[in-house]
């Protein structure tokens, strides 16, 4: 009822421009000459004649029509009857087949060796499979499953781990899967690793994790690292662990000479699903479909329970939220605005499902000059952002205040933040009254952001924050962007004074996060051995009570240094069509495919 | 002299042209800030690592050489026969050949683009015409006051109330993607969707890439139309007062032959350079247009590459929009000298 | 005597009261109109801070997108700020923006096209190639690829507009010396020996002017929108600042959402400005224009 | 009954700044075979007069009042597509400037086939194209050069496709709109008498305009000097020559040189033609008249007769002028 009435106006004041645009100028037009009336009047006489004749000629015309009319209607008719069976056979196809669409894009490639990027991992995730993956709905991610390992023990030191795999697992070309598979999957990430700098491997270090891998037997492995690391488990469920087929992901180089730098071998793997069609434009997908795998080794009990999944990109969430509004798609998945998801929350037609969110955005400070290479300068910036004001304006409430780099529900997760509190001017006002800033010499610096959507509404943070920093009085700040590349570039030329960064978990384990404190490739500058000593000795113990410990003094420092801090975790929630089921939206932010199906 | 030989001529007086512009994109392209190569390298800057990629994207040679790289590369033929694209250097962020992913990315712009002019051009004609044949009268304002406004408004505005009234409210027509995500595109043969479909003789898809052309394609010629009203109405008026016009009407000759045969004829000529022209700014509507429509073609891509800082992408979709808009204005002088007399002299 | 003439001839052309306007007729009109409305925008930008409701840059002064209603005549956007305040201060940057690409073009243009045509010869032709290389490329592909590369600000975005802008200055100019100056009174005053500077400033610049003027309009008007399209894709200016592009392009992301007041008032707003121009332009090429004038 | 009569005859001019009548008060008439000279300086409405002969009168002139009757047929209220039977196979116009009387991106052949095949549509195109060769051929043109455009002739050679046009239907009146002002001395010569033994072969009847008044004396059975809109004169050829009444007559005449007399003294008209848009009251011409009188500024003079068939607007031929001697 009331869009109707949107629509009215909307109209109107498009109708309204050219209308009123062009009466006025014909108003100034008689003004200035009368005679074009005369003109009018003539040209009026002639159409009105034109008009009958054309009448005339119409009434013909609905005769001879008169007279096909039978025809016609036999050809609807049987039109119909073809367009029916068409719907029928359709209809039986809809059920094994979920159309999926998304903002996001496979930024490169899906060879594990070098994807790094969310939807790569995703659709990896879907046809591959690692040694060990968490359990769906995990709630601290901490609880692992067997995969292609059926069973595994580590040696007291953390530094031996032994694995038992799955036994007749097959390839898609027949190969049956063995400890060599294992062994040459591990060997070649790390010997990718010079290579492919970007690559996840690198990033995560495997590297100076993993000393080697050795075979002891057909369908026995062993990992020696080089210190020990209580989150291997975490580190073998992620994709980067991804088992591979050596004959069809080779050792040769990812050469930046040979042309194909995606390197994507969908053969290879032995997930759920196979990866039947890939197509890109440009370096963006435009379709990917996912057939089931018949070989999968948990085909048995029912995986996957769809037989194909399709994937549909678009370029931005409110045309996303269109096209799930309008059925056109079964299922939304990552990037649908939160307006737009309250929106559809009350939306009949429409599931909305909500789930924990383990991304965090965090503020970091360039401590190698000043204002922020004094630490009360930083505390006292830190003591007045208003997180939850911004989280209920630009998040609407769906992403939650983070007074920890570890987001709740994790182990080590604490509130230390909270010591500084949210908008505590007063703390903030003194602390900087004791360096000389007051209402008129205010402490003032440049506030980045990153402007090409690379993190969610980045701007409308960027902008909240300014807004809660300036309402101490005593602080102004001026807003600067860059897009994605330029922004890190940025980073890494260390000019940005403040900047607002976001990290995903590779694996969730707060040994995922903390280290972000310190973290070099951040480039804030900021160094302390203690920090470091105390993560090193969270890696070393399996003892989680002790962990937590260890996690909560170094969050504890963080909130005296303020080197970097935490500012919101997001939530995740998905969009489906009513007749979804088996969405798992856990604190992994995967989302596993091969569990959703249609329920009739 | 003949038309052959005013074609050749005109095709030799191109090649000028175009490696102007490809030194123009090119110096623009290299006269700018940062190092893209570090760029690359986020966690680990490995110096040794930089300098190899340098040398592998020619880029630790002098300017001269580059720009000879880039010109040869453009220009060889056994290259283009091999990949079946030129070779434009490659991507800094993926390292895949831009040459493909531009290639890939063309033809939903080229689609979208022929069939917004198409309507621009067909729209303005038409309304320029009966514009002239009333003129001064109500009718031939509102025309003038509807060229003016369309001028007026942001491509992508038009483009977002169109999304908003047929898309939303009405939902009658898809708001974004060149197929509705149900149906399979057709197999890439020429690339576009609607030829490709029919084609493979297949209606349900051409019906469907034809509806989510139509908003795209309407918002980006409305915004063209304007210029061809204007254009259309003041070269008829023109003609339709030269002599000819009205020696023809005293040879006692049609209404309908005088206005066509002899007054659009003649007024057609800058109509038709005007098409060339508008051409390359209908690209650069492309861009916006792609961008609100999430149509997969090479604005799209030069937008996504743009936050890449993907300096050689963008630098080679730019150099196939500047390609495409020469060999356009070729096609447009050559077709003028084809439909005017006088030209071949 | 040839001289003065002429002068009187361009500001009976360029400056002409409204009076001389409106006897013009319709396009009179159409310039007179043009002008009102740019005049009322630039006022109203420039007066904008003062006469603003509510602090344009506040957010949560009200809900997050209200409907237009009696408090908020023009509604919320989604972060409560008040949209009516936003429009009347959001003016400054396509303003600014523009103004300074047309100084540009103007400054580089005009001497460019003067010099160039004047010298004529190799220099001429050489020039004229060039510029006609740019001028046949998609204009907005060659501002997008430098506004990218130089980053976002205003004087960037007017440094990417000029560039796109700067052949149209000079194509006219050109063909506008190479028809004036082999008019006698030209030939009379270089025989009588003037040097080539006053020739250039007192004979033929003032020629060039009406159609320069022209250009001008129309360069204002392109801008503005072109200025508009930049932010679009994200290559506008720093965000805390009130701007219509911003404005129009943040709303799109509620489209979806039915909130159409976010985006319809700056666009419309955009539309007029850009108009404004338009018509300013028109009618004055059309009082130039005899042809048309029947 | 006469081919043509116009019968007071007025066109106007609606334009932005006012009305202005171009032709006004025009009457006469004109038998089969007879040639009328239509004389004045420009401005004077007589190529609006002779449009309005084929009703195209151009924008924003209209027809304001009178009669045009062809064959006694009343043409000011004829629908439009009966005109168009009208034009150019009863009436034939030719244009004064032919470098743009021709479609140029037409071939001349296409011309002569679209004339013909308009107004007689039973007939072939090829047959067509033989006729048009044919009259090329009777103009003194090459046959086979109908194949070109009409930038590849010359002036001269135009202007005489533009007579074939006109005559290829051979219709009974053509209007030539100084048909000879943009070509060169020579070739005017020509072109007037080719137009002049056509006439005689196909028994047309023709109307010259023209503002040269010695062409029209040498080539014309009857006369009408026109100034301002107004009608001033009107007379045979001989009686104007002998016995020209009208003081703008008589100083058109002076202005023409004259071979025989070697010590003649040309006097030029003093002054300028009147604003059109606000005309003198009175008679049109007396601003300009030596032998203007009190009631001429006021009153606008009648057409008088003075003689057979010689008609003169001017007081100094009637009673009222002479009673205000």
């Amino acid at each position: 009822m009331w869009n109707k009435v949107e629509v009215a106006i909307v109209v109107l004041v498009l109708i309204g421009i050219i209308v009123s645009s062009g009466t006025m100028i014909y108003a100034f037009n008689t003004m200035s000459n009368l005679s074009t009336l005369t003109d009018d009047v003539t040209t009026l006489t002639s159409n009105v004649a034109n008009l009958t004749s054309t009448v005339r000629d119409l009434a013909t015309i609905t005769a001879l029509m008169a007279q096909n009319m039978t025809q016609f209607s036999k050809a609807l008719a049987d039109l119909q009857a073809r367009l029916a069976s068409i719907e029928v056979s359709l209809a039986a196809k809809a059920k094994e087949t979920i159309i999926v669409g998304t903002t996001d894009s496979v930024e490169l490639t899906l060879d594990p060796a070098q994807a790094y990027d969310y939807f790569g991992w995703c659709i990896m995730q879907q046809i591959s499979a690692t040694l060990v993956s968490v359990a769906p709905n995990s709630t601290t991610g901490a609880d692992f499953e067997p995969n292609l390992a059926q069973s595994w023990n580590v040696s007291s030191d953390l530094l031996t781990w032994d694995f038992t795999l799955r036994q007749n697992v097959t390839f898609p070309d027949g190969t049956v899967f063995n400890a060599t598979h294992v062994k040459n999957s591990f060997d070649r990430a790390i010997y990718l690793i010079p290579s492919i700098p970007e690559g996840a491997p690198a990033g995560l270090e495997y590297d100076k994790i993993i000393n080697r891998t050795d075979i002891l037997d057909t369908y026995k492995v062993r990992f020696v690292l080089n210190f020990p690391f209580s989150a291997f488990l975490g580190i073998l469920s992620c994709r980067a662990s991804a088992i591979v087929d050596p004959t069809y992901a080779p050792w040769t180089q990812v050469n930046y000479t040979a042309g194909n730098a995606r390197g994507s071998t969908p053969l290879a793997f032995v997930g759920p699903y196979y990866l039947s069609t890939w197509t890109r434009v440009g370096s963006s997908d435009i379709e990917i479909k996912l057939d089931a795998n018949p070989h999968y080794w948990n085909a048995a009990s029912g995986y996957p329970k769809t037989k194909h999944i399709i994937f549909r990109f678009y370029t931005d969430s409110s045309t996303l939220r269109l096209a799930i509004e309008a059925g056109d798609i079964d299922m939304a998945f990552r990037h649908i605005s939160p307006t737009d998801a309250l929106d559809l929350n009350v939306n009949p037609n429409v599931k909305v499902w909500w789930g924990t969110g383990a991304f965090v955005q965090y503020l970091c400070f360039q401590e190698k000059r000043a204002p922020f290479n004094d630490k009360r300068v930083r505390v006292a910036v830190a003591a007045a952002l208003n997180r939850s004001s911004m989280c209920e304006t630009v998040f609407l409430g769906l992403s939650d205040p983070l007074y920890s780099i570890i987001p709740p529900g994790m182990l080590g997760h604490t509130e230390a933040f909270k010591k500084l509190g949210d908008a505590n001017y007063t703390y903030t006002k003194s602390l900087l009254a004791q360096l000389g800033y007051n209402e008129t010499n205010k402490l003032t610096f440049e506030l980045w952001y990153e402007s090409s959507g690379h993190y969610p509404s980045s701007a409308d943070q960027a902008l909240l924050y300014k807004e809660a920093l300036e309402a101490s009085g005593v602080i102004s700040v001026t807003l600067k962007s860059a897009t994605w590349a330029s922004y890190k570039l940025n980073r890494d030329n260390e000019i940005m004074d403040a900047y607002v960064y976001g990290w995903y978990p590779d694996y969730v384990d707060p040994d995922d996060y903390s280290f972000l404190y310190w973290a070099s490739w951040l480039h804030t500058n900021y160094q302390n051995a203690t920090q470091g000593a105390l993560y090193d000795q969270a890696r070393a113990t399996t003892n989680l009570t002790r962990r937590s410990e260890l996690y909560a003094q170094i969050d504890n420092m963080a909130v005296e240094q303020c080197s970097v801090v935490p500012l919101y975790v997001s939530s995740a929630w998905a969009v489906t069509k009513p007749t979804i089921s088996g969405i798992c939206l856990d604190i992994t932010q995967d989302m596993r495919y091969w569990l959703i199906y249609i329920s009739s | 002299m003949g038309l052959r030989s005013y074609v050749i001529t005109r095709v030799l007086l191109t090649i000028p042209t175009l490696l102007l512009l490809l030194t123009m994109v090119f110096l623009v392209m290299r006269v700018l800030p940062g190092d893209p190569v570090a760029l690359h390298f986020e966690k680990r800057a490995d110096p040794e690592q930089m300098e190899q990629m340098r040398r592998l994207l020619g880029m630790d040679k002098p300017l001269w050489a580059q720009y000879f790289d880039y010109i040869s590369g453009l220009v060889d033929i056994n290259y283009f026969s091999a990949h079946g694209y030129p070779n434009l250097g490659r991507s800094m962020q993926s390292f895949e050949e831009v040459g493909g992913q531009v290639f890939s990315a063309f033809p939903a712009t080229l689609e979208l683009a022929i069939y917004s002019m198409i309507i621009a051009s067909a729209m303005g004609i038409l309304l320029g015409v009966i514009a002239s044949k009333s003129y001064n009268s109500f009718l031939d304002h509102l025309i003038r006051g509807f060229g003016t406004v369309t001028y007026a408004v942001p491509v992508f505005f038009l483009g977002i109330i169109l999304q908003l009234i047929f898309g939303v409210y009405l939902h009658w027509l898809p708001t974004g993607l060149r197929i509705n995500p149900s149906v399979t595109p057709p197999p890439t043969i020429t690339g576009l969707y609607t030829v490709d479909s029919l084609l493979q003789g297949n209606f349900v898809t051409f019906f469907e890439s034809l509806r989510a052309l139509i908003l795209p394609s309407l918002t980006l010629g409305f915004i063209l139309s304007g210029i061809f009203i204007r254009l259309t109405r003041t070269n008829m008026l023109e003609t339709l007062h030269l002599d000819f016009v009205t020696a023809a009407k005293a040879r006692g000759l049609k209404e309908s032959t005088v206005t066509y045969d002899y007054a659009l004829r003649n007024a057609f000529l800058p109509i038709l350079t005007m098409m060339g022209l508008q051409f390359a700014m209908l690209l650069g509507g492309a861009i916006l247009t792609e961008t609100t429509f999430s149509w997969p073609g090479l604005g799209r891509y030069i937008v996504q590459r743009i936050n890449f800082r993907d300096y050689t992408a963008i630098q080679g979709a730019v150099v196939m929009f500047g390609l495409f808009v020469a060999l356009v204005s070729l096609i447009v002088d050559i077709l003028y000298a084809y439909f005017d007399p006088r030209i071949r002299l | 005597m040839e001289e003065t003439k002429i002068k009187r001839s361009i500001l009976a052309r360029i400056v002409p009261g409204f009076a001389s306007l409106v006897k013009k007729g319709p396009s009179g009109w159409m310039v007179i109109i043009g002008i009102i409305i740019v005049l009322a925008i630039v006022i109203m930008t420039g007066i904008g801070p003062w006469i603003a409701p509510y602090d344009p840059s506040a957010s949560r002064v009200g809900g997050i997108r209200m409907p237009p209603n009696w408090q908020f005549p023009l509604g919320t956007n989604h972060l409560g700020q008040d949209v009516l305040s936003r429009i009347l201060c959001g003016g400054s940057i396509m303003l600014q923006v523009s103004a300074l690409s047309v100084l540009l073009c103007f400054a580089i243009g005009v001497p460019l096209g003067l010099f160039s045509s004047y010298v004529g010869g190799f220099v001429d032709s050489a020039f004229s190639l060039v510029i006609d290389a740019v001028y046949a490329f998609p204009g907005l592909v060659i501002a997008i690829a430098i506004a990218a590369m130089l980053g976002p600000g205003v004087v960037n975005m007017a440094l990417s507009i000029a560039v796109v802008y700067i052949p149209s200055y000079f194509r006219i100019v050109r063909s506008q010396v190479l028809s004036i100056k082999e008019l006698t009174y030209v030939e009379a005053a270089r025989s009588v020996g003037a040097k080539w500077y006053t020739i250039l400033s007192r004979y033929i610049f003032p020629n060039v002017i009406p159609s320069i003027v022209v250009v001008i309009t129309i360069n204002f008007a392109d801008a503005i929108l072109t200025a508009a399209g930049l932010t679009f894709i994200g290559l506008g200016v720093t965000y805390d600042i009130p701007d219509w592009g911003w404005d129009l392009t943040n709303g799109w992301k509620y489209l979806s959402s039915r909130a159409w007041w976010i985006i319809t008032f700056p666009g419309l707003m955009i539309i007029l400005l850009a108009l404004g121009f338009t018509l300013i332009g028109e009618g004055l090429s059309e009082l130039l224009n005899p042809k048309l004038q029947r | 009954m006469p081919l043509l009569e116009v019968d007071s005859l007025a066109v106007d001019y609606r334009t932005g700044r006012g009305i202005v009548h171009a032709v006004n008060d025009v009457s006469f008439f004109l038998e089969k075979g007879e040639t009328l000279g239509l004389a004045g300086e420009s401005g004077s409405g007589k190529s609006t007069l002779g449009l309005s002969i084929i009703r195209l009168v151009p924008y924003p002139g209209v027809i304001g009042k009178g009669q045009i009757r062809i064959d006694g047929r009343d043409i000011v209220a004829l629908p439009e597509h009966e005109m168009q039977t009208i034009r150019g196979r009863k009436v034939a116009y030719v244009f004064q400037d032919p470098m743009i009387s021709l479609n140029p991106v037409k071939k001349i052949g296409g011309h002569f086939v679209e004339l013909i095949r308009t107004h007689e549509p039973n007939v072939s195109k090829k047959e067509a194209f033989e006729r048009g060769k044919t009259v090329l051929q009777n103009l003194g043109i090459q046959p086979e050069r109908i194949n070109d455009y009409p930038h590849q002739f010359s002036g001269g050679m135009r202007q005489r496709i533009m007579i074939g046009l006109a005559i290829a239907l051979n219709p009974d009146l053509v209007i030539a709109d100084e048909p000879t002002t943009a070509l060169d001395v020579i070739v005017q010569a020509k072109i007037l008498d080719l137009l002049e033994s056509l006439r005689k072969t196909y028994q047309m009847a023709l109307i010259l305009i023209s503002h040269d008044l010695s062409i029209i004396l040498e080539r014309c059975d009857k006369i009408i000097v026109m100034y301002a809109g107004h009608m001033v004169e009107y007379a045979d050829a001989t009686e104007l020559h002998d016995r020209p009444a009208h003081p703008y007559t008589q100083k058109l005449l002076q202005s023409i040189p004259n071979v025989e007399l070697s010590d003649q003294k040309l006097t030029a008209i003093p002054g300028s033609p009147p604003d059109m848009l606000n005309p003198p009251n009175g008679c049109r011409f007396w601003p300009r008249c030596s032998y203007a009188m009190e009631i001429c500024r006021v009153k606008e003079p009648s057409l008088i007769g003075i003689g057979p068939n010689h008609l003169v607007r001017c007081f100094l031929y009637s009673e009222e002028g002479v009673q205000s001697e």
